[in-house]
């Protein structure tokens, strides 16, 4: 037998395979001076909790995470190139697939580069109503990521299906107003595609009105919880600087204590009118990440009272903006949102013509995703889990 | 014994029995005796692991606002739902005729025995329970050592699942299994020391027998109603939660990290088979629990007595496993530094302290009057006093905090 | 009877044998665990139920662990195992030789000596007078042996655990 | 305590379970084929050619063949082309027609900017879910036959957008009259400019359960495949039965 | 041959397997395996004497086996723990490389 079965896995190093790899079994050994045996583990790209097909090289020492290494790119849809060969109102539908939990505050942030690079104005009822879906989306977003949350914790689905089931309430606004539930394709350049009805927007506070009861609903259930504090208090730790200098935005920045929020910062649409405030983390931890949502998510029902509340009436639409034979003049754009996950930026450059010369996302998912390894070193496997999804990634985000 | 116990229900099963052994010839009449018996339990205990699962997905479903599993009827009868309960059947019929996958690179003897070794262990489990007066296949002296000694070798056959698999997270799950099994199996059985101490025996139809008093008629005398019961209860449903891998402790197969763990590789009647064990050992452990601590087949009253014991006991067992898909429903997973951290630093310490409690418990028998109140106070403060001091050093540094926001 | 006595036989020695003989550590390793349940049955056959029980539970339920453990913590550098050098033949060869020396000397005492023919039934023991006569009798020696086994099981500890340090918290 | 939060998590979920029973806000779900899905008015998947008449559809289609969808279509899944000759359009105008017009479902992502800038109302977004095929390239490439939907239709899936783009259409139809009178001048060619359907808000009704969409489920299998010409059913693959 | 022989040859039969892999085997798991095997045989020796030599106090036999099986299991943890020790120190448990007492 050439293979040495002495211990308990098939440590086989025969000869190498015909392209110079390993050869054969699957259960392979990485031996390593400083730490002893250490176990190869590839999570993904098919693995129930890696939020997509997203791969996480894992070097494991028993149980022990010493080296992570992430994998991405096995949703690339060449987004980009793509939008550089469309019309500008063509990539509009392409960006709901960016970030397809929250496409309504994406379709804002490529509307508002856009605008910017046409100085193209919004009438102000148009900017409420992209106020009222931005944070409708940052509810959906949020419930979304604590119940996935939750279920990487190890829950049997039921934090998920509760969080789902208000989830649930405001995809069926989504497409009652815009017609699809989660591809809204709303946004349009210079204000709206559907002005919401009366009753629609009576639905939509009722909605904002209860939510709370939810939350509450939510945090007595699990927030509470001793396994939870325990399996999410002091893992995934990340200090400021660190977070600063990778770029880091959204949440996953607050969490660690940085007061960083472009509603804030750059006050874009109509957000200086509104009062809100900001929550801010101390530890950086799993639990912080967590409760960064639960708190914002409260925050956004106050600016969706308030929305409701102030909801001017009047066009959606600026009468001047062009739909068929948009060209906006040369020149170069950023706009930035605070989209629920961080800073999300697309960046054109016009030369003139139907179609953008330059057109580039910044996706938050891959920017908070590159501190990955940071976090979850010396943690364990099921640890990584829970950090990956306390950073909250889309994988068509992050791939694009 | 009154005579409500010896009611044509009570004796109806077993007469049952005794009619169908007397066609048979002389020397093969104990060997009948003993099959019907066996063929018995396992028809009682399949069904209702077929119907464990229904239930199982049923309360889920419907803890998590759903409707569940409510659409398989009958085959050939259009239109007749039945709620979903014969969905167990269906699915059985699809395990069955899945193909069944062997890894190329897997150690197939162990591949194979692995599922084999762990029905038959969790089935061996039944045969010391008393289902009922006089009903319990095999009278042991030693019951209970009996019971612990075949529940030991099934998360032996998950480790042989997830070590012949050849598949790193069957592996990882593996070593989890083992941990795990180190770890609980000492609190399980120390939960049980004191039932012994007091009981005298190890024998479980004795202990039930023990337990069959009532005060004034209505206050059973099982013994989850003592202090010590009670803690020891608790103890052995954390332990048996844990023996039996159900949430919060089903570390080997921890969906979100490992998959499936030891059963990422095994498909169809392989996986049917283990799914069933691990049915069957939950179902053999929460019977021992309503054994030991919940008064067995016994009736909580008195005037109760005239409904048949099989049926107490199974209403019990049905109330124990309502209660863990319950817990499944509502709880996270521990990671497993923090699981075997529970046992040792918990769980034993605890157990340990409920074993002189118990022994406490026995010597002060004699106790009369007010100093039965005194002995209540202290064998409940031996429990409370160290639960709630260990429950703090075990929480320590983990507590909801509070936030600021940015000005 | 006897010829139970010989399955178990069979059972007990083939799979030792076969455990001693395999490579694979684990395969070693369960082949003993059935061989100690061998063992088990043996007492059972004999009307020992109490000891079969506490076997299978101790051996089958604790050791076995902790072997499987042991085995899988200590995975080989694969390098280093391959040479199978003639050093360790010889040992092997010689390790037999004793062996069967062994058996043989003790075959021919066994064979040679008279006993007494037994009793037909096992003699009656309760787990309750096993346990007086525990508690009683060999007292002292009950509790040497519960001293024995926790200075054992703490020195395990003690000489297993790593000496963990704590990493510096990193605090934003 | 250990294991107060425990059970403050037991006590949700046993108020979830129990409410499960009799408060039918907490259940979302919806019993699919029994109970169908109550779709909003503003709901859309794929796109349809609208036809003034449900006997003649290919003869009173309203597109004229002017190719800006096809243009404008993000992933380019439209495919048309302009008929040779003319033929009379509603108002008895001598128009264009599209001798092909095709869709390709499986490419479609139903984002509506084909309707948002078709200057003549010609294409309308449908309500249809239940599609199901059984070869991926003929089975889902829709032509100018299966596209084509009468105004009725049109009227029954998007009632109000239907009852305001008509009312529109008959007033441009009478205006255009009127200046053809006025003028008297020769027949004018030039195409009725509708004004962009995006100024005109649309009021929907999210609540309404008005909407039953009791139109049968759409097949989009082609009753014989290759039919009608469609250039895909020369170069795709040949059906599998 | 009485039953005591038969269960006295089996003993033997399993003690020299016990020893012949203890002596033989190099690696460090193994020959404590084969001395548990050996401890399993005399215990073996236990219960047949109980069972079928000379009358004795009641349950003597059982409760020396009962008694030997807590040793083993002791043995068994310190033997693993050892183990452990020297795989950590050396990276193998091969018992010809362990041969220095100092760390």
């Amino acid at each position: 037998m050439s293979t040495s079965q002495v211990s308990g896995f098939n440590t086989q190093v025969s000869a190498p395979g015909p392209f110079g790899g390993p050869a054969g079994p699957t259960v392979r050994a990485v031996h390593d001076q400083f730490h002893g045996d250490l176990l190869e583990v590839s999570m993904g790209p098919q693995h129930p909790s890696t939020h997509g097909v997203f791969r996480m090289v894992v070097t494991l020492d028993g149980e022990q995470i010493v080296k992570l290494k992430p994998v991405f790119g096995y949703l690339h849809r060449n987004h980009e190139k793509i939008a550089e060969n469309t019309s500008y109102l063509g990539s509009m539908p392409y960006t709901d697939r960016l970030d397809y939990l929250c496409s309504m505050s994406t379709n804002w942030a490529y509307a508002l580069a856009v605008e910017k690079l046409d100085g193209q104005p919004v009438p102000d009822r148009a900017q409420y109503l992209r106020i009222i879906m931005a944070e409708l989306t940052r509810l959906l977003n949020h419930s979304c990521l604590v119940g996935f949350l939750f279920n990487d914790l190890g829950t049997s689905f039921t934090p998920l299906l509760y969080a789902f089931r208000e989830r649930e309430k405001i995809l069926d606004l989504f497409e009652s107003l815009s017609g699809s539930r989660m591809m809204c394709n709303y946004q349009r350049f210079g204000g709206c595609r559907v002005d919401p009805s009366p009753e629609w927007l009576e639905a939509a506070r009722r909605l904002a009105e209860n939510y709370p009861r939810f939350l509450d609903e939510y945090e007595a259930m699990l927030t509470g919880n001793e396994i939870m504090l325990a399996r999410t208090q002091g893992i995934g730790r990340l200090n400021s600087t660190h977070a600063i200098n990778a770029g880091l935005t959204g949440p996953v920045l607050r969490a660690s204590g940085v007061d960083y929020d472009v509603r804030k910062i750059d006050g874009y649409g109509v957000y200086p009118r509104f009062d809100f405030r900001v929550p801010l983390g101390a530890h950086g931890d799993t639990y912080d990440r967590y409760m960064m949502r639960i708190l914002e998510m409260r925050e956004s029902v106050k600016i969706l009272s308030q929305a409701f509340r102030d909801l001017p009436a009047g066009p959606i639409m600026d009468p001047k903006a062009k739909l068929r034979g948009f060209r906006p003049k040369a020149g170069e754009a950023y706009g930035r949102i605070e989209s629920p996950k961080g800073e999300l930026g697309f960046y054109l450059i016009s030369d003139g013509s139907p179609n953008p010369y330059r057109y580039r996302v910044r996706p938050p998912s891959l920017i908070n995703l590159t501190l990955l390894e940071e976090m979850c070193l010396g943690h364990t496997v099921a640890d990584a889990v829970v950090i990956l999804g306390s950073i909250d990634i889309v994988l068509g985000e992050v791939d694009r | 014994m009154s005579p409500a116990s010896d009611s044509y229900l009570e004796r109806a099963p077993l007469e049952l029995r005794d009619w169908l052994v007397q066609f048979l010839p002389e020397p093969l009449q104990w060997l009948a005796h003993h099959l019907i018996t066996v063929v018995a339990v396992l028809a009682v205990f399949g069904t209702f692991f077929a119907f464990t699962t229904i239930a199982e997905r049923k309360l889920l479903a419907r803890l998590q606002n759903r409707l569940g599993p409510n659409r398989s009827g009958l085959p050939w009868i259009k239109g007749l739902k039945l709620w979903g309960l014969t969905q167990p059947f269906a699915d059985a019929v699809k395990t069955l005729t899945k193909e069944d996958i062997v890894p190329a690179t897997a150690d197939k003897w162990l591949h194979f025995l692995a599922p084999v070794i762990v029905v038959a262990f969790s089935l061996m489990t039944f045969a010391v329970l008393p289902f009922g007066r006089n009903m319990i296949p095999v009278e042991l002296n030693a019951a209970l050592l009996y019971f612990f000694a075949a529940g030991a070798a099934t998360e032996l056959a998950i480790f042989m699942a997830g070590w012949s698999s050849r598949n790193k997270y069957s592996l990882l799950a593996a070593m989890r299994a083992l941990a795990q099994l180190i770890s609980y199996e000492l609190p399980l059985i120390l939960s049980v020391v004191p039932i012994v101490l007091v009981a005298g025996t190890l024998s479980t139809k004795a202990i039930v027998l023990t337990q069959g008093y009532w005060t004034s008629g209505f206050l059973p005398h099982w013994f989850v109603f003592t202090p010590w019961g009670l803690a020891g209860f608790l103890i052995f449903i954390v332990a048996a939660l844990a023996e039996s891998n159900r949430s919060p402790f089903d570390l080997p197969e921890a969906e979100s990290e490992l998959i499936a763990g030891h059963l990422t590789e095994y498909s169809g009647f392989k996986y049917a088979l283990f799914f069933m064990a691990e049915y069957f050992g939950l179902t053999a452990l929460s019977a021992l629990g309503v054994t030991l601590f919940l008064g067995g087949w016994q009736a909580p009253c008195v005037f109760l007595e005239f409904i048949p014991s099989y049926l107490w006991f199974m209403l019990k067992l049905i109330g124990m496993i309502v209660f863990f898909i319950w817990v499944r429903g509502t709880l996270l997973r521990l990671r497993i530094d923090q699981l075997t951290r529970l046992a040792w630093k918990f769980l034993v310490p605890l157990a340990l302290l409920n074993v002189g409690n118990a022994a406490f418990w026995v010597l002060s028998a004699h106790w009369a009057g007010p100093l039965q109140l005194v002995r209540w106070a202290v064998s409940f403060a031996v429990i409370v006093i160290p639960f709630v001091i260990m429950g703090r050093s075990l929480t320590a540094g983990f507590a909801p905090r509070t936030y600021r926001y940015a000005s | 009877m006897t010829t139970a006595l010989i399955l178990i036989a069979i059972l007990l020695l083939g799979s030792a044998a076969a455990a001693m003989l395999r490579r694979n550590l684990i395969h070693s390793a369960l082949l003993l665990i059935a061989s100690w349940a061998g063992v088990a049955a043996f007492y059972l056959w004999a009307g020992a139920e109490f000891v079969a029980f506490a076997q299978v539970l101790i051996y089958v339920g604790a050791i076995s662990m902790v072997v499987l453990f042991a085995v899988l913590l200590t995975r080989q550098n694969p390098v280093a195992e391959l040479p199978a050098e003639p050093a360790s033949r010889m040992r092997a060869l010689t390790g037999i030789t004793v062996a069967v020396c062994t058996a043989a000397i003790l075959s021919a005492a066994i064979l040679s000596s008279k006993f007494t023919p037994a009793a037909d039934t096992a003699p009656q023991t309760s787990v309750k007078q096993i346990g007086l006569e525990l508690m009683h009798r060999h007292g002292t020696a009950l509790l040497i042996v519960g001293v024995i086994l926790t200075v054992a099981l703490l020195g395990a500890t003690i000489l297993a655990a790593t000496d963990a340090k704590e990493k510096p918290e990193d605090r934003p | 305590m250990l294991g107060s939060g425990i059970i403050k998590g037991l006590a949700v979920t046993a108020k979830n379970f129990v409410g499960s029973y009799y408060d039918p806000a907490r259940m979302t779900t919806v019993e699919y084929p029994e109970q169908p899905t109550v779709l909003p008015e503003n709901y859309r998947n794929f796109p349809f050619l609208v036809s003034e008449n449900a006997t003649d559809p290919m003869g009173t289609l309203r597109c004229v063949a002017c190719q800006i969808c096809e243009k404008e279509c993000p992933p380019q899944c439209i495919i048309i082309e302009k008929s040779k000759d003319k033929k009379p359009d509603a108002n008895g105008k001598m128009q264009l027609y599209p001798a092909v017009f095709g869709i390709d479902t499986s490419v479609c992502m139903s984002c509506q900017i084909c309707v948002e800038v078709c200057p003549f109302d010609a294409i309308k977004m449908d309500k249809v879910f239940e599609i199901a095929a059984t070869d991926r390239f003929l089975d889902l490439y829709l032509n100018r036959e299966q596209l084509a939907k009468p105004n009725t239709y049109y009227h029954q899936i998007h009632p109000e957008e239907a009852a305001e783009v008509d009312g529109r259409l008959t007033a441009d139809r009478k205006a255009a009259e009127e200046k053809a009178k006025a003028t008297a001048a020769a027949k004018a060619a030039a195409p009725v400019a509708a004004p962009k359907p995006a100024d005109s808000a649309v009021a929907p009704k999210p609540a309404s359960p008005a909407v039953k969409p009791q139109d049968e489920p759409r097949r989009l299998v082609s009753p014989k495949p290759g039919e009608g010409g469609s250039p895909l059913g020369e170069g795709g693959p040949a059906k599998s039965s | 041959m009485t039953p005591l022989h038969l269960c006295l040859l089996i003993s033997t039969g399993l003690f020299c397997i016990g020893l012949a892999g203890a002596l033989a085997r190099s690696n460090t798991i193994l020959v404590l395996l084969g001395i548990e095997l050996m401890l399993n045989a005399a215990n073996l020796n236990f219960i047949a004497f109980w069972r079928f030599g000379p009358p004795s106090p009641p349950a003597n036999g059982m409760i020396f086996v009962l008694f030997s099986i807590a040793v083993a299991a002791a043995e068994a943890a310190v033997g693993l723990a050892l183990i452990i020790a020297v795989y950590r120190h050396q990276n193998n448990i091969r018992l010809q490389d362990a041969t220095r007492l100092k760390g």
